[in-house]
């Protein structure tokens, strides 16, 4: 338990280690999600539009 | 896809456990310097990119090949991310390093302009609306920075010593230990990988909306109903 | 060699909207394309193409038999677009210089070019002074003054009075007759003897 | 008629079109010497403050005039078809490019250097330094001009070109102000700036060179 402890404190640095693996995560995730969501939207406007016609 | 996906985590997860609990404590830095395995892989990938971004445009270019301007531009967005993860961390490293939170110090610089560059190019993008016309814009671009690039460079690096002395370069250790380099080069891969990833996700989407009166999308939509 | 103008298998796509698509013609020393189609229908679209201001998204544009090589191509032709491409702030001898200068010697000269299109005696006017239709005929002067054997003319009679019109329709019976060839558009239609006039209709 | 002729014919007619319309030449100049008046009352006029900041506050300035200036390149041309038929023309398009560009130096960039003696005795520099602050910016704004010139025929076509222009031409004018700011501040202290200048040369004769390639083929682009 104490070693998880440390690990996660990162020996006082925790703040600055964890912020920069969690942005990094947000960021590279974003890289992600925005396509496939601009995708699927994007399919969804076509659809519409082919059903319309 | 699903194999570039598994190998992505796969080689992920060895080098954040490799980075993470196994490399040993910096004697100098302690445990921030572990931040090194975000940073610097970063750093390289924002380059990389850039490299790519205009070899594809110069590519699309010369042949009028449409796969390699989907490739450049939808580098672009991955690249500009990667040079704001290396400046993010750079500063975030920084500041128990040196005290503050941003030093002009000649990476971080580099990478703020190289960030400019990248803003540049998916501006550029953005705002023609002929998106033929705009991957045309942006290989001419992305050719122009990749000439403009170690120019820059290099001029950063001269500004640098010359006003603020050798003793800000912490970041470039001179030797590393193979415990920190293994877990460094897994990273890098990593990294590379998800730029395929993340950019094929990108280009899926580019090539959609291109050729959105194709039958090939009328086809997709009409089965995915 | 004769001069010859092609378009093989041309299509353009823009805005979202197929204009033409499988497009072919062929135009020869003497002859006259003409253009038709509503408005929007690509027919400036095509222009351009031909112009090499536009890649077609698929097909492509031949002269003299071999793909468009630019020097050679743009030293044997001449555009006048919607645009007038003379500056205002210069005079009509001055902006006649210089579209001489950016181009090979044509067989008139600017003074008898001038007298051709009814312009004898502005030469130093600025450009500014001058009607739509001068301005229209000024620009039409350059084709006069440029050695060229192609004429890519985008809607050439806008702007014209009737004598200007049939100014023109002179200088292109003239041009073909001398062996020259003409693209244009035009929603007047063109009413030409002894001239062999090609037609493709856009819409 | 010859590539030389009609690269010249292209010099002349731009000088020409600027000197009727004046206010070209006027309006960069004006900004520069009202941006650099800006500086002593926004930081206040401690000599060897200003001092200090002169050779930078003279070269971001001579930046920010220089892409003010950098729409009235092409604008005109594009707008009234002009640009059209120099793309036209039989010559390559990358010489008749680099006439404009030249005649856009002689008439945006070589004024700079006329008001800039006036402007360091403003900022209080020491005479030995305003030689080689002239020859920087001699050898400087033209490649100002020149890479600019890439930006402007990116942007000609757009309506809103203006924002995006500033974004893609300032990060690509940071070598040159770099260099040149940086020999101006040596040579206040009197220290040597051959290296410096060198280097300013052969961005200069690199930037001759290459520009003119992108800007035709960006010109080709816009112009669709």
């Amino acid at each position: 338990m104490s070693s998880m402890q440390e690990f996660f404190a990162m020996g006082g640095y925790a703040f600055y280690v964890w912020t920069s693996y969690g942005l990094t995560l947000i960021v590279l995730l974003a890289n992600i999600i925005i396509p496939v969501t601009q995708r699927k939207r994007f399919l969804r406007s076509l659809a519409l539009k082919q059903n319309r016609q | 896809m699903p194999w570039l996906v598994s190998a992505f985590v796969l080689i992920t997860v060895a080098g954040l456990y490799g980075g993470l609990v196994l490399a040993p404590t910096d004697y100098q830095q302690g445990d921030s310097y572990r931040i090194i395995y975000i940073h610097v892989p970063s750093a390289w990938m924002s380059l990389f990119i850039y490299v790519v971004m205009a070899v594809a445009g110069a590519i699309g270019l010369v042949w009028h090949i449409k796969l390699a301007e989907i490739v450049a531009i939808s580098s672009a967005s991955v690249g500009a991310s990667f040079t704001f993860i290396a400046l993010v961390t750079g500063s975030l490293w920084g500041k128990p390093m040196w005290g503050t939170w941003w030093v002009w110090d000649a990476r971080l610089t580099s990478e703020l302009i190289l960030l400019f560059l990248y803003l540049g190019v998916i501006g550029l993008y953005g705002a023609i609306d002929d998106k033929r016309t705009a991957s045309r814009a942006v290989a001419i671009l992305a050719l122009v920075g990749v000439v403009n690039i170690p120019i820059i460079h290099y001029s950063v690096i001269w500004w640098n010593t010359l006003h603020q002395g050798p003793t800000v370069t912490k970041m470039d250790k001179p030797s590393i230990h193979v415990s920190m380099l293994i877990p460094l080069l897994l990273m890098a891969l990593s990294f590379k990988f998800f730029y395929v990833i993340a950019m094929l996700q990108r280009a899926r989407v580019e090539l959609l909306q291109r050729e959105r009166n194709a039958q090939w999308v009328k086809n997709l939509i009409s089965g995915s109903k | 060699m004769i001069p010859k103008l092609q378009g093989i298998g041309l299509s353009c796509i823009r805005d979202d909207r197929l204009l033409f698509e499988q497009l072919a013609f062929e135009v020869l020393s003497g002859q006259i394309l003409l253009l038709e189609g509503k408005n929007g229908s690509g027919k400036t679209s095509l222009l351009r193409i031909v112009c090499g201001f536009r890649q077609p998204d698929s097909g492509e544009i031949r002269w003299c038999g071999d793909a468009v090589n630019d020097s050679q191509f743009y030293a044997q032709m001449a555009y006048v677009g919607h645009l007038d491409g003379v500056k205002r702030e210069l005079s009509v001898l001055e902006n006649l210089k210089i579209a001489q200068s950016l181009n090979a010697t044509g067989q008139y000269s600017i003074n008898e070019a001038l007298c051709k299109v009814n312009l004898a005696g502005y030469d130093d006017v600025l450009v500014q002074a001058l009607s739509a239709g001068q301005k229209r005929r000024l620009s039409l002067a350059r084709l006069l003054i440029t050695a060229n054997v192609l004429w890519i003319l985008d809607e050439p009679f806008t702007s014209l009075d009737k004598q200007g019109i049939a100014l023109i329709e002179t200088l292109m019976t003239e041009h073909c007759a001398n062996g020259g060839m003409i693209v244009l558009t035009s929603h007047h239609d063109i009413d030409l003897n002894d001239v062999d006039v090609l037609r493709i209709n856009l819409s | 008629m010859s590539l030389t002729q009609a690269f010249f014919a292209i010099i002349r007619r731009d000088l020409v079109l600027a000197l009727r319309r004046r206010s070209e030449i006027a309006n960069p100049l004006l900004f520069f010497v009202l941006v650099i008046t800006l500086f002593p009352l926004g930081i206040g006029a401690e000599p060897r403050l200003l001092q200090a900041i002169a050779p930078g506050v003279i070269w971001v300035s001579a930046l920010l005039a220089a892409m003010l200036s950098l729409d009235s390149l092409f604008r005109s041309d594009f707008d009234d078809g002009s640009l059209e038929q120099i793309l036209l023309s039989p010559h390559p398009t990358s010489v008749l490019v680099l006439g404009k560009i030249i005649a856009h130096w002689l008439v945006t960039g070589l004024p700079l250097l006329v008001v800039a003696p006036l402007l360091a005795v403003f900022l209080g520099m020491p005479n030995n330094s305003l030689g080689i602050l002239l020859l920087t910016l001699l050898l400087g704004t033209p490649v100002l001009s020149l890479i600019g010139a890439i930006g402007v025929a990116l942007t000609v076509g757009l309506r809103r070109g203006g924002m995006i222009l500033s974004l893609l031409v300032l990060p690509l004018y940071v070598p040159v102000l770099i260099f040149a700011g940086n020999a101006v501040q040596m040579a206040s202290s009197g220290l040597p700036v051959d290296a410096q200048i060198n280097i300013l040369i052969s961005i200069l004769l690199m930037a001759l060179v290459l520009a003119p390639l992108p800007v035709a083929a960006a010109l080709k682009m816009s112009i669709n």
